[in-house]
């Protein structure tokens, strides 16, 4: 058996950034990625769904350390400034830790 | 005045949204209603456009594509300076008041229809139109012509997005297909159409009133902003159907286009294009203000404005 | 007897959630399909009461009041004692069959339209009328008239549910527009709607064969209970409506209201009022036996029971 | 040839598809137009069942069923021997070849009625025939008539499954209501069912655009395949057609019949029975390939093919 | 970089609390909260989300350890008893740590 | 207070495995369980949801260290190979941990 150590990533944020996280999130060499619809409140107000403009999106990476580093650092530098986002980390094992 | 019972829905979603009723509409039908209306718009439009010679409305084109050049350029200094709004606040406000919304127009047309007044078909193709000049213009306020901006993705979620898309596709199958053709799938897009506006208002009642606590927030000026710019982009609008010899139907929707402001299609390109613009500013003034102001009162007001510049 | 199309399509639902069909409607549907069926049950009544005065109602809606409060003080003694429930859930149940059900409500409609029968067009006022004074009866059963019971967060629950706000919005509505002006959102809300029904019936019958897992475990009881309660207030709904001098029709809805259990508004009322009281019970004999049984025989049956009462 | 308006809405999903444009459906919208999709064909073809006597259909039952074992086994050597697929994946592309696609059915419905040629009422119910026999033979292909097969859960999956419920259910209410009472729910069912059609044709095109990738990669065997064949089918379909001596658009029915593939039900039963296929390949070869052809060439080609065959 | 470990709380129940957890939440000290729509099966049964009455919520709220105590106890006082809920607890490294 | 460590087991996979994993999660023995409807990318490719065929649930797992085993061995043995599936676990903190 391979189990092993990586970073669950979580993000969550607009809707509207969904095509441009998942492309950043696989150039940065993540092997996958998981959406989920989502509402909520933060710093920028209540984001409740209602439609389109004001619904979120919960974004979810295993991955690896080093890639876990990239996406960090590549979204505090390009979204956190102006999109509602918050984005954390924690440690998961996995099973097939060669597919993450 | 008799109220339309379309706005008697809006009204009650703004009622049930002020109360905090619990009367969410799914995410997935507000969706389906607005796909609906925008199909239908555009399939409505095409009809019209393959009894018509697309070399005579080039000239309409032309003058109405100028106005959505120009309506944001006259907004925004009122923005920036009277109104104090950040550069690019400004920018993005008027992006949105220079572009127009799809409900509002649907909402001026069911108005025509209950009075029994006609209008040119072709207007959905106006409506089309009027969407993107006003982008470009906010962009280029804030960034000039600049390399730095990504024209490619920007003009892709421009062109591509949902409301273009359909409202064009719409456009061109009414086009292909012909009135007689297009009568077999009048079952879900035209006979429904005005109970499918109904629920969408609904939904709309209740976005709007979700507005009010940031409308709180940013106080006075947008509010008359909201109000007092719409009427004097619907004179502009009046003015230009008046000029183009449009029909009264037809001036009183391109005042009405010209006074509604956007809230689908230029919030997605302001987030892509410019992100440090503030959109709840926006969002508060389009759908807290002037989307519920025009479907009670504003509609009524071009028509009454429109008879008067045609002296009638 | 042949079955009316809608009610095959409850057994439909029945039989394809008894066999475990892969056959979930999307939750969104399923709140689509409700919304529209509250709307146009609002509309229809509005429309009717727009002919009317409201004074003349006056007596009849005090009296209907009454017979809200009346059912769920005589069924809870039968549940408490006869039953040995909790006494918290002995008054949650009883709040439920004291309440009504839209959806049975409609079924009944369709049954007397496709028998040519006519009634107090009205009578969605009632179905408004008889939701909340349930609820009332089930919370006071537990806690008296304390202070503790939060009556403020309640009230906004019951009267701003979902039920309650679209049914009074349309009625409100079409009794603002009238008949004429309705008839342009007909296209949505009424040539459909026995479709809508059909539709909304089939994950009825999805939902009620899910619940007889809980029902073997809640046992004979309930299931009897579900069924003869019912029939009993269905008699008490005759009766009055022989008293108010309604039409065969009218007195064939009033009994079926009468026995109709609700399953969407009490059971949000009675999470937030009467937390500890077992939800399941309440809505397996709501959902799991009484919906079924007057959707299938209770409805025909309050039909033969009105016409025996009027001597026909 | 003028093209159906519902064959240009799938063309515009196609197109926007291809330029990835913003507009998914969202899934629940698709479930339902699905769903009112299966139900209204359903009951079509149980309105008619209810005028027919059941025994006359029996041979033309057996020998549509004998097709549909048929099919797969012609498909199944193809794959394994001139596409050199795994025996698991070219059994699994042959049960999807010989079964059908509930769309197809449709559109190829559609296009009659808008060239007013008429056919056998009771055509869905081949439709229903034929979804289930390649299932058995692409299992039985792989696993012989093995124990270790769970028939029990596979059993459940194919007959249980959304399309077979609902056509059947359909099939069913219409057969025991009859014409005059399902009338009465034709306003969602019967009035917007080419809308409907046209709506969910929209999304079948951005779903097909989607497999253009995989299409790539899987190259130039699955793209002849998955045209070649259908027409090959579509031959044994109309031949079929006439020795039942069918009427041309009952012939040119079962011609798309044959030569549509299933993407929803075998699907669903392949990933349960033979887990170890390669899903990605028979549905970028179903969706991506047989289901545009079909829609925009295959239908008028099986027109034509029928009426060269009855020597028209 | 303000990385730091937070709390993350993750919530599970039924879709009538929403808005009393939310104003709970938020009036405990949280600062934003982030909600799904779920289904699910646990000690009250099957709650398959099928209409609104059987449907659960997914509530997740980042925070720190003492707004996470303060919202597990009133939570624990006044829902646990009555209601369909699970609630727990881990730990993960935020971004931004200011936001929480 | 009954605070524990309990294992918090998620597992994303294909929508047409709801029922199986759902009977297999509650025969190897864990008390509840929640999904969400997801899409998502991995080695199996785009899973986006637009349809059934095409979409993913992401199912979680409370329950004991020996449970989180049992479900972890039986979904590599039956699932690992012919399904798209990422399966990973971490360790949550429970309230009432008689419940998992
Ligand atoms: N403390 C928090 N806990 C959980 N979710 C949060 C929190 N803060 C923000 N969020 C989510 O992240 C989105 C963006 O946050 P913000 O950028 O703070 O507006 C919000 O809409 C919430 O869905
Ligand atoms: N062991 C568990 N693992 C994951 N989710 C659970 C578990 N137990 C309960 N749940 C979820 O929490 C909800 C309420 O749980 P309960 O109060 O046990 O009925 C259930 O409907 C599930 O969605
Ligand atoms: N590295 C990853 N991070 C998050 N989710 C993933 C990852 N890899 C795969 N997934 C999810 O798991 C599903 C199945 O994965 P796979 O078996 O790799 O195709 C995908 O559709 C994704 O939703
Ligand atoms: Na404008
Ligand atoms: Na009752
Ligand atoms: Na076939």
């Amino acid at each position: 058996m391979t189990n092993n150590i990586c970073k669950q990533i979580t993000i969550i944020t607009e809707s509207a950034l969904e095509h441009r996280l998942t492309d950043d999130i696989q150039r940065l060499g993540a092997h996958g990625y998981t959406i989920t619809n989502a509402r909520g409140k933060g710093h920028r107000g209540v984001r409740n769904a209602d439609w389109s403009t004001s619904s979120n999106i919960r974004v979810e990476v295993v991955c690896g350390a080093s890639v876990a580093i990239a996406i960090t650092e590549h979204f505090k530098e390009h979204y956190f400034e102006n999109y509602a986002m918050i984005l954390f980390t924690s440690d998961v094992e996995v099973m097939r830790s060669e597919k993450f | 005045m008799s109220l339309d019972p379309v706005v008697l829905f809006f009204m009650l979603g703004l009622a049930a949204g002020l109360m905090r009723a619990e009367m969410r509409l799914p995410p997935a039908i507000y969706e389906f209603l607005s796909i609906i209306l925008l199909l239908a718009i555009g399939l409505k439009g095409g009809i019209e456009l393959s009894k018509q010679s697309f070399g005579d409305l080039l000239p309409d084109i032309g003058a109405v594509l100028l106005m959505g050049f120009v309506l944001p350029l006259l907004a925004f200094p009122i923005l920036r300076y009277i109104g104090r709004l950040k550069k690019v606040d400004a920018a993005s406000v008027a992006a949105h008041y220079g572009s127009v919304s799809v409900g509002t127009y649907a909402v001026a047309v069911a108005y025509l229809a209950s009075q029994d007044i006609t209008f040119e078909a072709y207007m959905p193709l106006f409506l089309v139109i009027l969407e993107v000049p006003a982008i470009l213009v906010g962009i280029i306020l804030v960034r000039g012509i600049s390399k730095k901006t990504q024209w490619g993705a920007l003009s892709h979620e421009v062109f591509l997005g949902k409301s273009i898309v359909l409202l064009l596709g719409g456009l061109l199958i009414g086009w292909i297909a012909g009135a007689e053709s297009i009568e077999s799938i009048g079952g879900l897009f035209f006979d429904p159409f005005k109970g499918i506006l109904a629920l969408f208002l609904l939904e709309m009642g209740l976005i709007a009133a979700s507005q009010v606590g940031s409308l709180r927030r940013y106080g006075v000026f947008l509010l008359s902003f909201g109000i007092i710019f719409p009427i004097f982009s619907a004179c502009i609008g009046a003015g230009l159907g008046l000029m183009l010899e449009l029909s009264i139907g037809g001036t009183v929707l391109l005042a009405t286009l010209a006074a509604s402001a956007s809230y689908i299609a230029v919030p997605a390109a302001m987030r892509i294009a410019l992100p440090e613009a503030n959109p709840t500013l926006s969002l508060t003034a389009s759908l807290g203000v002037t989307f519920p102001f025009n479907i009670i009162f504003g509609i009524p007001l071009y028509h009454k404005l429109t008879e008067y510049i045609y002296g009638i």
